[in-house]
C-alpha cells in the first residue's frame, strides 16, 4: 500500500527558507518563557554548587550559638535553624550535595539501565528475555525497601544514598532504552545501514544509540528531579547523609520537627526542591519534544 | 444554471507555526453546483486538503480562516461556532476520509460507528437505526450485513473499511460529500470499485461531491469540473474536458505531461546486448512466514517466483499490496532467507551467503526504499548519510571519501549546499535523491527500487524516473523495479513479472505483457489504471532539471 | 492465545523466583542481624554464650544455602517464618498490617484515578483554553512535592489549623481522608501525564476527525471515542505504580502513625528483621506480577486489535 | 532498714520535682474519662526488666505493681505489695511480708509463690524461655517461700541495691502465666498480666495500646492520697513519632498528654496555657563517653583535651531550657551519692589545645590534628531516643573542630548502630544516658558485664582488644557489695571523681523526661525516675 505525506513538502519549503542551522540567537528567541525560566533555575543552582561563597557570607555547617531559630530577617534572609545556622546559606551550600547526589543517582540508572536495555533490545533472543525478567524483578521489589536495604548494605553517606536511589531507577531506564532500541531497529534506515554493509556494532554506534537516546535523556532529566525527592524521603526516614550535611532533603526532614515553632525551616527548602524538580521536569519535556 | 450548493469565495487560511503565521491558502474561490462533482487537484502542499477541511469547519487546531466566505446554499458558515457546525456536519455536509486504515475507531464495531451518525442527529429510534445500518452495509456491498456490523475495523480489508466510511458519509443523504483522497491508499483495482460506488450513490441521492485528489487521472475519470491548486493558489478551473484539452496554465500542462500513463511513449527502448549476461537470476523463489501465535502453521508469501534480468536492463515486479513483491525484493538483497529457490546476483547465490560473506556481497546490490522519510537517519547530515557505506569496507582516505560523496550528490542532481542539511530540511523528492546517492556510492551493479517513487508527487516522480534512467545509461546499472503502478512500470522497464497472491501470473517483455496479457488479473490491473481518457502530452523537457 | 497466556504465566513465575532469590541474597548480605540487634543491645545485658544459644535456637547458625532451602520450603508451605524483633510469627504481623495498607493503597489508587480523570477531562473541556496550560502542568507540580512534606502540611492545615479531621483517634472514615489524599496526589501525577499524552495522541487520529465530521460534539468525541483508546495504554503503568504505592505507604504511615505494611517494612529494615523483609518482598513481588499479568491478559480482551499482541507495561 | 539520713537528704533533693506533681492537688478529682497519651516510640519487649526503655516503662508502670514503693518526693522506700520487710546485716537476706488479697488481673493470687517465681526469673534469668537477668538485681542466689504470704531472698554476696531494686519498674510483678511465656512472646502487651490499676485491653502492635482501669483495684501504695481504683476509665497510647504531629495534636485538643516535648517547643506550649512536666531521671547524665580501646582516645590527655574543649553550657543554652540543668557530675544532682565536680568540668580551649600538643597531636593542614600520619577523626552514632541528640552532637562537633578534632556524627539504622556500637574502632565516641534512682546505676552503666558503655574487655563486645580498667571495675563491684550506706555513698563519690579524672565521660546535662499536658489534666504524677503514673490522674470536664 502506498501512503502520501501530505503537507510535508510545504513544511520542507518553509525549512528551506531558513538557514540550515539557525544561529543560537534565533533559537533563543524561540525559547518559551517557562523553559527559559527552568534553565535559569537550574543554572543558578549549578553556580551554587560551584561557588557557594559568592552567594552567602555565612557558613553552611557552622552555626552561631545564641542566634538559633530566628525568623527570616534582613541579616538572615530565610531565618536560622536550631543551631543558629543561616538557612539560606545551608540551602546554597546544600545544592552541592543534593545535586551531586541526584547526579550520581541518575548516572547509575542511566549507565546500567541503558546498557541493559541496549543489550536486550539489540541482541534480542534469550538474552533479552533474561535481562527483562531481571528488570521486572527489580521493579517487583518495592523501590523504597530496595533503596533502604542498599543503604544499610553500603553504609550511610551522600554517595551511597545516591547509589541506592539510582539502583531503583535502573529498571525504568532499561525498559525505556529497550523499547526505544526496538523501535529504532525496526526503522528502514537501520536496515539500510546493514544493507550498505554496516557491521552490527557500527550500526549500533551510528544509528541505534543516537536515535534511541533522546527519550532516555529526557527520562534522565525527569529522574534528576525525582532523585532529589527520593533522597529527601530517605533523609526523612533517617537514612540520609550524616549531619551537618546541608543536603536539601535533610533540611526539609530536620526542619519538619520545628514546624510548629519555625515554619520557614521546612517551607523554604521544600519550595527550593519543588522549583528545581519542576524545572527539571519542564526541561525533560522539551527534550522529549525536540526528539519527536 | 442553478444556484451553487457550495460557494467558496476568496478564502485565505493560515497556520500558526511557533510564533509566526504561515499562510497556506491564498484567496481561493470556486463553487459546486447541486449534483456536480468538482475535483480539487494538486500536489502535496497545494492546500487542497486544508481547503476541504475548512469547508467542514475542521481545520487543525493551529489553523485559522483569515478572510473569505464559505457559503452553503447561500449562508456563510465560515464564522459559525463548532456547536452550530455540528448540526450540519454529517447531515448536510459529510466526509469520506483519506486513509481507511486509521479513520475508524479501532475499539468499536463498524456497526456502532455507522449507527453513531444517526444517533448524533437523532434519526429514528434504536430499531429504526439498526435496520438502517444493515440496509446501508448491504448497499455498500458489505454482506452478510449482520456479521459485518458486529466486526471490528481490523477485521476488514482496506477496501471494506472505505465502504464503511462511505456508508457513514451517505447515511443521512447529505447535500455535499467531501471525498479527501478517498482511494489514494488503495490498490488500483479496489480504487476503481470504490470510485464506482461513490458515483452510484451520489447519483441515487443527487449529492454533490467535492473530490480532493492528487491524481489527475482519477479527477479526469470522475469529475465534471477541475480546480487545479498549486501552493495555495488556483492555477485554473473549468470543465474537465476543456482543462485537459487545452490547459491554460503551465502548471496544469506540467502535471499532465508528468502524469504516468500507459498511452505514453516509454522513456527508453530496451538495450540489446548479450542475452546470456545475467545480472539477476531468480529460480523458484519461495518464502514462508510463520503465522504469529499460530504455532507451526505458516503463510506462503511467495510461491516459486522465477525470472532472469539481463545486465543493464530494468525488470519490474508488479503486484498489489500483499502480492509478495516486497518480500521478493528483500529476499533478493539478502534480508530474508528464502524457504526454497535460488537467487543469483552477479553469479553469486545470495541464499547461501552468511555473515561476513553476506556483508561483502552488499556492495554488489543496493535497495532504495519506498518511504524516503523513514529510510534516512534524521540525525545524520546528507554528507554522513552518503558517506556511511564507504566506511563499511576497505578504508578510504577522508579526502577521497569527501570527493566521492560530492560527486555522487552532484550525480543525483543536488547542490553541494545540501551536504550539511538534515533530512527534515529536504523535500520528499530531495530525500529520495539522497537515498539513491547512498545506494550508488558503493558502485553496486544492481539497484533494487521498492516502490521508490510511489510516495512522490507526479512532477517529482517524473524527475526521479528521469534521473534513474539517466544513471542507468551512464553507469550501466541493472534495476529491479518493484511497483504497484503499471503506468510507471510500463514507462521505464524492459521486462516485467506480474505477481498475484505470491504467484507469478504473467511475465516477459513489457510490450508483450501489456499488449497481450496472459492472465485476466493482469488485464484487470491494466483496465483499472485511472486517467485512460486523458490526453497525452509529450514528456516535459524540464523534468530533468530542478530538484524540487 | 493459549501459548501467549502460558508464556506470560511462565514469565511471572520466573520473575517471582528471581526476586525471591535476589532478595534472599541481598538480605543475607546486610551487616549484623536481628538477633544481634535485639539481644546484644545493652538493655538486655546478655552474655555472649546466651546470645550464641539464642542464635542456634533460631537456626541462624546454619550455612546460607541450608537456610535458603529451608526458607523456600517454608514459603511454599505458607510459613513465612518468625519475626525476631517483634517475637511473633511473620504471618501474624502480616495479618495485622496487610489489610490496612491494602485499604489505604486501594483507596489511594482509586482517588488517584479519579483525580486523573477529572484533570484530563477538565483540561480537554472546551472553553478551558486559558486554564488548560495550568491544568496540564498540575501533575508536574504533584510529583515535585515530597510526600512526607505534603502529609505533614495536610495535617497541619486540615487537622490542626482548620480542625476538620482528627488524626489521633479518628473515626474509620475520618482516619483515611488525609492519608489517602497524601498518597493519591503523587500517584495521580504519572497517571495524569500518561493519560493526557495519550488523549492528545488519540485526538490527532483521523478517526476523531471522521467522528467530528459526523457532527459529533467535542465532548461526545472525548467520551465515546477518545476515552477508551486513551485509557487502555494508561492501564499498563498500573503495575509500575504499585511499587510507588508501597513506597508512599511507608512514608504516609510514618507521618500519620498508621499501622500497615509500610511501617512494618521500615521497622524490619531498621532491625534487619530478614524474615519479615523476605515475606514483604515476596508479597509485593506477587502482587506486582499478578497486576501485570492481569493487565497483560486483559489488554487483548479490551482492545480487539491485539488478538495476541503483548501489552508492554512501560 | 534504710537509715533516717537517706530520707532527709533525699527529701531535700526531691524538692525539685515536687513542684510539678504538686501543681494540681486542688479541686475534687473526677472519675471516668478517656486519656489520649501520645508516645514517641512504640514499646518493645515488655518483660518487666526491660522496663528501662522509656516507652516500656510508661506502659509497665500502669499495669504492674511492685513489692515496694519509692516515694518520688522523699526517695524513701515505702510498703506497697510488701506490707513490711527485714534485711539482715550484710544485706544477703531479705524477707518480705506480702499484702493479702492481691490478685493478678487473670484472677490468680499475688502471693509469696508468685513473688518468688518473679524474682527467681529476674535474678537468674531463664535460659529455655530466653529471659535475661535483670540489671537491677545482683548476686541473687535463691528464693524461699516461708508461708503463703512470706518470701525470703538470699544472695551470694551482699546486695544493698536490692531493696530499691524491688521498687523499680524493672521489678514489676507479673502472673505466672506471663513468666511461663518465652521472652519473644512478650512483645505483645496483652500477654502481660499484672496486678496494676490498669489492664491491657487491646493493642495494635507498634501503633496503639488501650488500657482499661481495673475496677476491683484496692492495693495502691498505702501512703498515696488517692486510693481504690484509678480515676480514669481508659488510657489510649498512640505512637506518634512525628514531633510536629504530637505538639499539634495536643494544642488542637486531640490528645491530653504527650511525651518528648522538645525544648524549643516549650515556650509556645506554655504560652497557650498548657503545662510542661519535666521530672528528672536521677540517673547517669546525658553525656558523651569514650571507648579507650580505640587508640585515638586511649591517651588520657586526648580525652581530657576533648573534655575541656566541650562547652556544655553553650549546648544547654542553645538547644535546651531550664528543665535541662547543666551537668555537674556523671550522675544527676538529684541522684543519690552525687558530688559536685563542676570544677573539673571547665570549658578551656587553651588547656585543651595544650593537652593535645603534649599528646603529640600537632595541628596539621586544614586545621586537623595529626600524629604520625593519623588524623584525629572520631565517629559517633546519634541516639534518637535522647532529646535533640543529633543537634547536641553536631554542636559538640562544632566545638571540637575549634581545637582541630573532627567528630563525624552518623545517623545509622538501628541495626548498624548496635553492630558498630560494639566496636570501639568504629565508634570511639558514643552518647549515653540511663535513668534509675540508685547508685547501682553507675555500675550497670560502666561494668563490662552489663551496659559496658566504655567497651571494656569481658563484655559482649567481642571486638575489644585489650582495654580493661580494673580500678574502675573494683570500685563498681565495691559499690554493689558495700552494705554501709555512708561507705557506699563515699564509694559512689569516688567513682564519679575517678571517671571524670580519667575523662572517660563528658557529662553535658541532666536529662529530664519532658511531658506536655492539657490544662484539663490533673494530678499527673511520676515515679522516681520520671515514668508517668496515671493511677491518681483525672481529666477535668471541658
Amino acid at each position: 500500500m502506498t501512503s502520501r505525506e501530505t503537507g510535508e513538502d510545504d513544511l520542507a519549503l518553509i525549512v528551506e527558507a531558513l538557514p540550515a542551522r539557525p544561529p543560537w540567537t534565533a533559537r533563543l528567541k524561540r525559547l518559551s518563557p517557562s523553559l527559559a525560566l527552568s534553565c535559569l533555575v537550574i543554572a543558578l543552582v549549578f553556580t551554587w554548587t560551584l561557588l557557594p561563597q559568592l552567594f552567602t557570607g555565612y557558613s553552611g555547617t557552622e552555626g552561631v550559638p545564641g542566634e538559633q531559630l530566628q525568623p527570616p530577617s534582613a541579616e538572615h534572609v530565610l531565618g536560622t535553624d536550631g543551631l543558629g545556622r543561616d538557612l539560606y546559606a545551608r540551602i546554597v551550600y546544600g545544592a552541592r550535595y543534593s545535586l551531586s547526589g541526584a547526579f550520581v543517582a541518575v548516572a547509575v540508572g542511566l549507565l546500567f539501565g541503558t546498557l541493559l536495555g541496549l543489550i536486550a533490545g539489540s541482541r534480542g533472543g534469550w538474552l533479552e528475555a533474561l535481562i527483562m525478567r531481571l528488570v521486572d524483578s527489580l521493579l517487583a521489589v518495592p523501590s523504597l525497601l530496595l533503596s533502604l536495604s542498599i543503604i544499610v548494605l553500603l553504609g550511610f553517606g551522600t554517595i551511597n544514598v545516591a547509589i541506592a536511589v539510582g539502583a531503583v531507577s535502573v529498571a525504568r531506564f532499561a525498559r525505556l532504552a529497550r523499547s526505544e532500541v526496538v523501535r529504532v531497529r525496526r526503522s528502514d534506515y537501520v536496515e539500510a545501514a546493514f544493507g550498505s554493509g554496516g557491521t552490527f556494532w557500527a550500526v549500533l554506534r551510528r544509528h541505534v544509540l543516537p536515535n534511541s537516546l533522546t527519550s532516555v535523556i529526557a527520562l534522565a532529566a525527569l529522574q534528576f528531579g525525582s532523585a532529589i525527592l527520593a533522597i529527601s524521603t530517605l533523609g526523612f526516614l533517617g537514612y540520609g547523609a550524616p549531619p551537618p550535611t546541608p543536603e536539601w532533603g535533610l533540611l526539609i526532614a530536620e526542619g519538619r520537627n520545628y514546624l510548629s515553632r519555625a515554619w520557614w525551616l521546612t517551607a523554604a527548602p521544600g519550595l527550593v526542591v519543588v522549583l528545581v524538580v519542576l524545572a527539571a521536569d519542564r526541561i525533560s519535556k522539551s527534550i522529549q519534544r525536540s526528539g519527536a | 444554471m442553478t444556484a451553487p450548493l457550495l460557494e467558496v469565495d476568496d478564502l485565505a487560511i493560515a497556520y500558526r507555526m511557533g510564533d509566526h503565521e504561515q499562510r497556506v491558502v491564498h484567496g481561493v474561490s470556486f463553487h459546486v453546483a447541486p449534483g456536480e462533482v468538482v475535483a480539487l487537484v494538486g500536489e502535496s502542499g497545494s492546500g487542497k486538503t486544508t481547503t476541504a477541511q475548512a469547508v467542514l469547519g475542521l481545520l487543525a487546531g493551529n489553523g485559522r480562516i483569515e478572510r473569505g466566505a464559505i457559503r452553503l446554499s447561500g449562508t456563510d458558515i465560515a464564522g459559525w461556532s463548532q456547536r452550530r457546525l455540528d448540526a450540519i456536519r454529517g447531515a448536510v455536509v459529510s466526509l469520506i476520509p483519506q486513509d481507511p486504515g486509521s479513520s475508524l475507531n479501532p475499539v468499536r464495531t463498524v456497526g456502532s460507528q455507522l449507527a453513531e451518525v444517526m444517533q448524533i442527529h437523532k434519526r429514528g429510534d434504536r430499531k429504526a437505526i439498526r435496520t438502517r445500518v444493515l440496509d446501508l452495509l448491504t448497499r455498500v456491498g458489505l454482506m452478510p450485513a449482520e456479521m459485518r456490523a458486529r466486526q471490528y475495523p481490523h477485521e476488514l480489508s482496506g477496501g471494506m473499511r472505505q465502504r464503511v466510511l462511505i456508508a457513514i458519509a451517505v447515511a443521512l443523504k447529505p447535500k455535499l460529500i467531501i471525498a479527501d483522497e478517498p482511494t489514494s491508499a488503495l490498490d488500483v483495482t479496489v480504487q476503481r470499485r470504490i470510485l464506482d460506488l461513490i458515483d452510484e450513490l451520489r447519483r441515487e441521492n443527487g449529492t454533490s461531491v467535492l473530490l480532493v485528489t492528487h491524481d489527475l487521472g482519477v479527477a479526469a475519470d470522475r469529475a465534471d469540473r477541475l480546480v487545479v491548486l498549486q501552493g495555495g493558489r488556483i492555477q485554473e478551473q473549468g470543465p474537465v474536458k476543456d482543462v485537459l484539452a487545452a490547459p491554460a496554465s503551465a502548471y496544469t500542462r506540467r502535471l499532465l505531461s508528468d502524469a504516468p500513463s500507459l498511452a505514453k511513449p516509454r522513456l527508453r527502448r530496451s538495450v540489446g546486448g548479450d542475452a546470456t549476461d545475467l545480472a539477476i537470476e531468480v529460480d523458484g523463489l519461495t518464502q514462508d512466514f510463520p503465522i504469529a501465535g499460530g504455532g507451526a502453521k505458516t503463510f506462503r508469501a511467495l510461491d516459486g517466483l522465477s525470472f532472469k534480468v539481463r545486465r543493464g536492463t530494468t525488470h519490474a515486479v508488479v503486484g498489489e499490496s500483499g502480492s509478495g513483491k516486497t518480500t521478493a525484493a528483500r529476499s533478493i538483497v539478502g534480508f530474508l532467507k528464502p524457504t526454497a529457490g535460488r537467487i543469483l546476483v552477479d553469479g553469486m547465490d545470495v541464499t547461501t551467503l552468511r555473515g561476513e560473506a553476506l556483508r561483502r556481497f552488499r556492495r554488489h546490490i543496493q535497495l532504495v526504499y519506498q518511504n524516503p522519510f523513514g529510510s534516512l537517519d534524521p540525525r545524520q547530515t546528507v554528507f554522513h548519510i552518503v558517506e556511511e557505506p564507504l566506511l563499511n569496507f576497505e578504508p578510504i582516505a577522508a579526502a577521497d571519501r569527501a570527493r566521492k560523496v560530492r560527486d555522487m550528490i552532484g550525480r543525483v542532481g543536488l547542490p553541494e549546499a545540501f551536504l550539511t542539511r538534515h533530512p527534515r530540511g529536504l523535500s520528499g523528492g530531495q530525500r529520495q535523491r539522497v537515498a539513491i546517492a547512498r545506494a550508488l556510492v558503493l558502485g553496486p551493479r544492481v539497484l533494487v527500487l521498492d516502490e521508490a517513487v510511489s510516495a512522490l508527487d507526479v512532477t517529482v516522480q517524473a524527475q526521479i524516473l528521469a534521473l534513474l534512467d539517466e544513471l542507468q545509461g551512464t553507469l550501466g546499472l541493472t534495476y529491479l523495479f518493484v511497483s504497484h503502478d503499471l503506468a510507471v512500470v510500463q514507462q521505464i522497464s524492459d521486462t516485467v513479472s506480474v505477481i498475484h497472491k505470491g504467484r507469478q501470473v504473467d511475465g516477459g517483455p513489457v510490450e508483450r505483457v501489456f499488449a497481450r496479457p496472459d492472465s485476466d488479473y493482469t488485464r484487470d490491473l491494466i483496465e483499472a489504471i485511472p486517467g485512460r481518457g486523458m490526453p497525452v502530452l509529450a514528456s516535459n523537457p524540464d523534468s530533468r532539471a530542478g530538484f524540487i | 492465545m493459549i501459548r501467549y497466556i502460558l508464556g506470560r504465566v511462565g514469565q511471572a513465575l520466573a520473575v517471582l523466583v528471581v526476586t525471591f532469590t535476589a532478595a534472599f541474597v541481598l538480605l543475607q548480605a546486610l551487616p549484623g542481624d536481628a538477633i544481634m540487634i535485639k539481644f546484644m543491645s545493652p538493655e538486655m545485658g546478655l552474655s555472649a554464650e546466651q546470645v550464641a544459644e539464642i542464635r542456634a535456637s533460631y537456626g541462624a547458625d546454619l550455612p546460607i544455602w541450608e537456610q535458603y532451602l529451608k526458607t523456600v520450603g517454608n514459603f511454599l508451605s505458607g510459613n513465612f517464618g518468625y519475626s525476631i524483633q517483634a517475637g511473633v510469627p511473620v504471618r501474624h504481623q502480616l495479618a495485622v498490617n496487610l489489610p490496612p495498607t491494602l485499604q489505604l493503597a486501594g483507596l489511594a489508587f482509586l482517588a488517584a484515578v479519579l483525580l486523573t480523570v477529572v484533570l484530563a477531562a477538565m483540561s480537554n473541556m472546551v472553553g478551558m483554553g486559558r486554564l488548560r496550560g495550568a491544568l496540564q502542568s498540575l501533575p508536574s507540580l504533584f510529583i515535585s512535592i515530597p510526600v512526607f512534606w505534603l502529609g505533614i502540611m495536610l495535617i497541619q492545615i486540615f487537622s490542626f489549623q482548620l480542625g476538620l479531621v482528627s488524626v489521633i483517634s479518628p473515626g474509620p472514615v475520618e482516619k483515611l481522608v488525609l492519608p489517602v489524599a497524601t498518597l493519591a496526589i503523587p500517584i495521580s501525577a504519572p497517571l495524569a501525564q500518561v493519560l493526557m499524552r495519550n488523549i492528545d495522541e488519540v485526538l490527532a487520529q483521523p478517526f476523531v476527525a471522521v467522528a467530528r465530521a459526523k457532527g459529533a460534539s467535542r465532548s461526545w468525541v472525548l467520551w465515546r471515542h477518545v476515552a477508551r483508546n486513551a485509557v487502555l495504554p494508561t492501564l499498563t503503568i498500573a503495575g509500575i505504580l504499585f511499587g510507588e504505592l508501597l513506597a508512599g505507604a511507608v512514608v504516609t504511615e510514618a507521618v500519620f502513625g498508621l499501622s500497615g505494611l509500610g511501617g512494618l517494612t521500615y521497622q524490619a529494615v531498621n532491625n534487619h528483621d530478614t524474615a519479615v523483609l523476605q515475606a514483604i518482598v515476596v508479597i509485593s513481588a506477587f502482587a506486582f506480577v499478578t497486576i501485570n499479568l492481569v493487565v497483560d491478559l486483559l489488554y487483548p480482551v479490551v482492545d480487539p486489535r491485539l488478538g495476541h499482541r503483548v501489552a508492554t507495561t512501560t | 532498714m534504710v537509715s533516717m539520713r537517706t530520707i532527709l537528704s533525699a527529701a531535700a533533693i526531691a524538692a525539685a520535682i515536687g513542684a510539678s506533681a504538686a501543681l494540681a492537688q486542688s479541686s475534687q478529682p473526677v472519675k471516668g474519662g478517656t486519656l489520649v497519651y501520645l508516645e514517641q516510640q512504640a514499646h518493645t519487649n515488655l518483660y518487666p526488666p526491660a522496663g528501662g526503655f522509656y516507652p516500656n516503662g510508661g506502659v509497665l508502670n500502669q499495669i504492674t505493681d511492685k513489692l515496694t514503693y519509692q516515694n518520688p518526693k522523699t526517695l524513701e522506700i515505702e510498703p506497697w505489695i510488701a506490707e513490711s520487710w527485714t534485711v539482715n546485716g550484710d544485706a544477703t537476706e531479705y524477707v518480705f511480708k506480702i499484702r493479702p488479697g492481691v490478685t493478678f488481673s487473670d484472677g490468680t493470687p499475688l502471693d509469696a509463690a508468685a513473688v518468688a517465681k518473679n524474682f527467681d526469673t529476674y535474678g537468674l534469668g531463664n535460659k529455655e524461655l530466653k529471659h535475661p537477668v535483670s540489671e537491677v538485681i545482683t548476686n541473687y542466689k535463691a528464693s524461699e517461700v516461708i508461708d503463703s504470704l512470706t518470701v525470703k531472698f538470699t544472695f551470694s554476696k551482699p546486695s544493698v541495691g536490692f531493696l530499691q531494686g524491688t521498687s523499680v519498674i524493672g521489678s514489676g510483678l507479673v502472673s505466672l502465666k506471663t513468666l511461663a511465656l518465652p521472652d519473644d512472646a512478650l512483645g505483645d502487651a496483652t500477654k502481660i498480666i499484672g496486678s496494676g490499676p490498669f489492664v491491657v485491653q487491646s493493642e495494635v502492635l507498634g501503633r496503639e495500646l488501650v488500657l482499661a482501669a481495673r475496677k476491683d483495684y484496692a492495693w495502691g501504695p498505702a501512703r498515696l492520697a488517692h486510693q481504690g481504683r484509678a480515676n480514669l476509665d481508659v488510657i489510649k497510647y498512640v505512637v506518634t513519632p512525628e514531633d510536629s504531629v504530637r505538639i499539634g495534636a495536643l494544642l488542637a485538643g486531640q490528645a491530653q498528654v504527650i511525651r518528648q516535648v522538645q525544648a524549643y517547643d516549650e515556650k509556645q506550649v506554655q504560652s497557650k496555657g498548657f503545662t510542661i512536666y519535666a521530672p528528672p531521671t536521677r540517673g547517669v547524665n546525658n553525656s558523651v563517653v569514650f571507648r579507650p580501646d580505640n587508640p585515638l582516645v586511649a591517651d588520657l590527655r586526648v580525652r581530657q583535651a576533648l573534655l575541656h574543649a566541650t562547652n556544655a553550657k553553650e549546648i544547654v543554652t542553645t538547644l535546651f531550657s531550664a528543665n535541662y540543668p547543666l551537668a555537674k557530675s556523671i550522675i544527676a544532682s538529684t541522684a543519690q551519692g552525687y558530688v559536685d565536680l563542676s570544677a573539673k568540668l571547665t570549658y578551656d580551649p587553651a588547656l585543651s589545645a595544650k593537652l593535645l600538643d603534649d599528646g603529640g597531636w600537632a595541628l596539621g593542614p586544614k586545621g586537623l590534628r595529626q600524629k604520625d600520619g593519623k588524623e584525629m577523626i572520631l565517629t559517633a552514632y546519634e541516639s534518637p531516643p535522647q532529646p535533640q541528640n543529633k543537634e547536641t552532637l553536631q554542636l559538640v562537633a562544632q566545638q571540637w573542630a575549634k581545637v582541630g578534632v573532627k567528630l563525624v556524627v552518623l545517623a545509622g539504622d538501628a541495626g548498624s548502630r548496635v553492630a558498630d556500637s560494639l566496636d570501639p574502632i568504629k565508634t570511639p565516641v558514643a552518647p549515653a544516658m540511663v535513668g534509675r534512682a540508685d547508685p547501682d546505676v553507675i555500675r550497670s552503666q560502666y561494668y563490662p558485664a552489663t551496659r559496658n558503655v566504655l567497651l571494656q574487655k569481658g563484655g559482649l563486645a567481642t571486638r575489644v582488644q585489650s582495654f580493661v580498667d580494673d580500678k574502675l571495675n573494683g570500685l563498681l563491684e565495691a559499690i554493689a557489695a558495700e552494705t554501709d550506706y555512708a561507705k557506699r555513698m563515699a564509694l559512689v563519690g569516688e567513682v564519679q571523681t575517678y571517671v571524670i579524672d580519667q575523662a572517660y565521660t563528658i557529662p553535658i546535662f541532666e536529662e529530664p523526661q519532658a511531658f506536655a499536658a492539657s490544662p484539663r489534666f490533673k494530678d499527673f504524677a511520676f515515679e522516681a525516675v520520671g515514668r508517668p503514673s496515671f493511677y491518681a490522674a483525672w481529666l477535668a470536664p471541658k
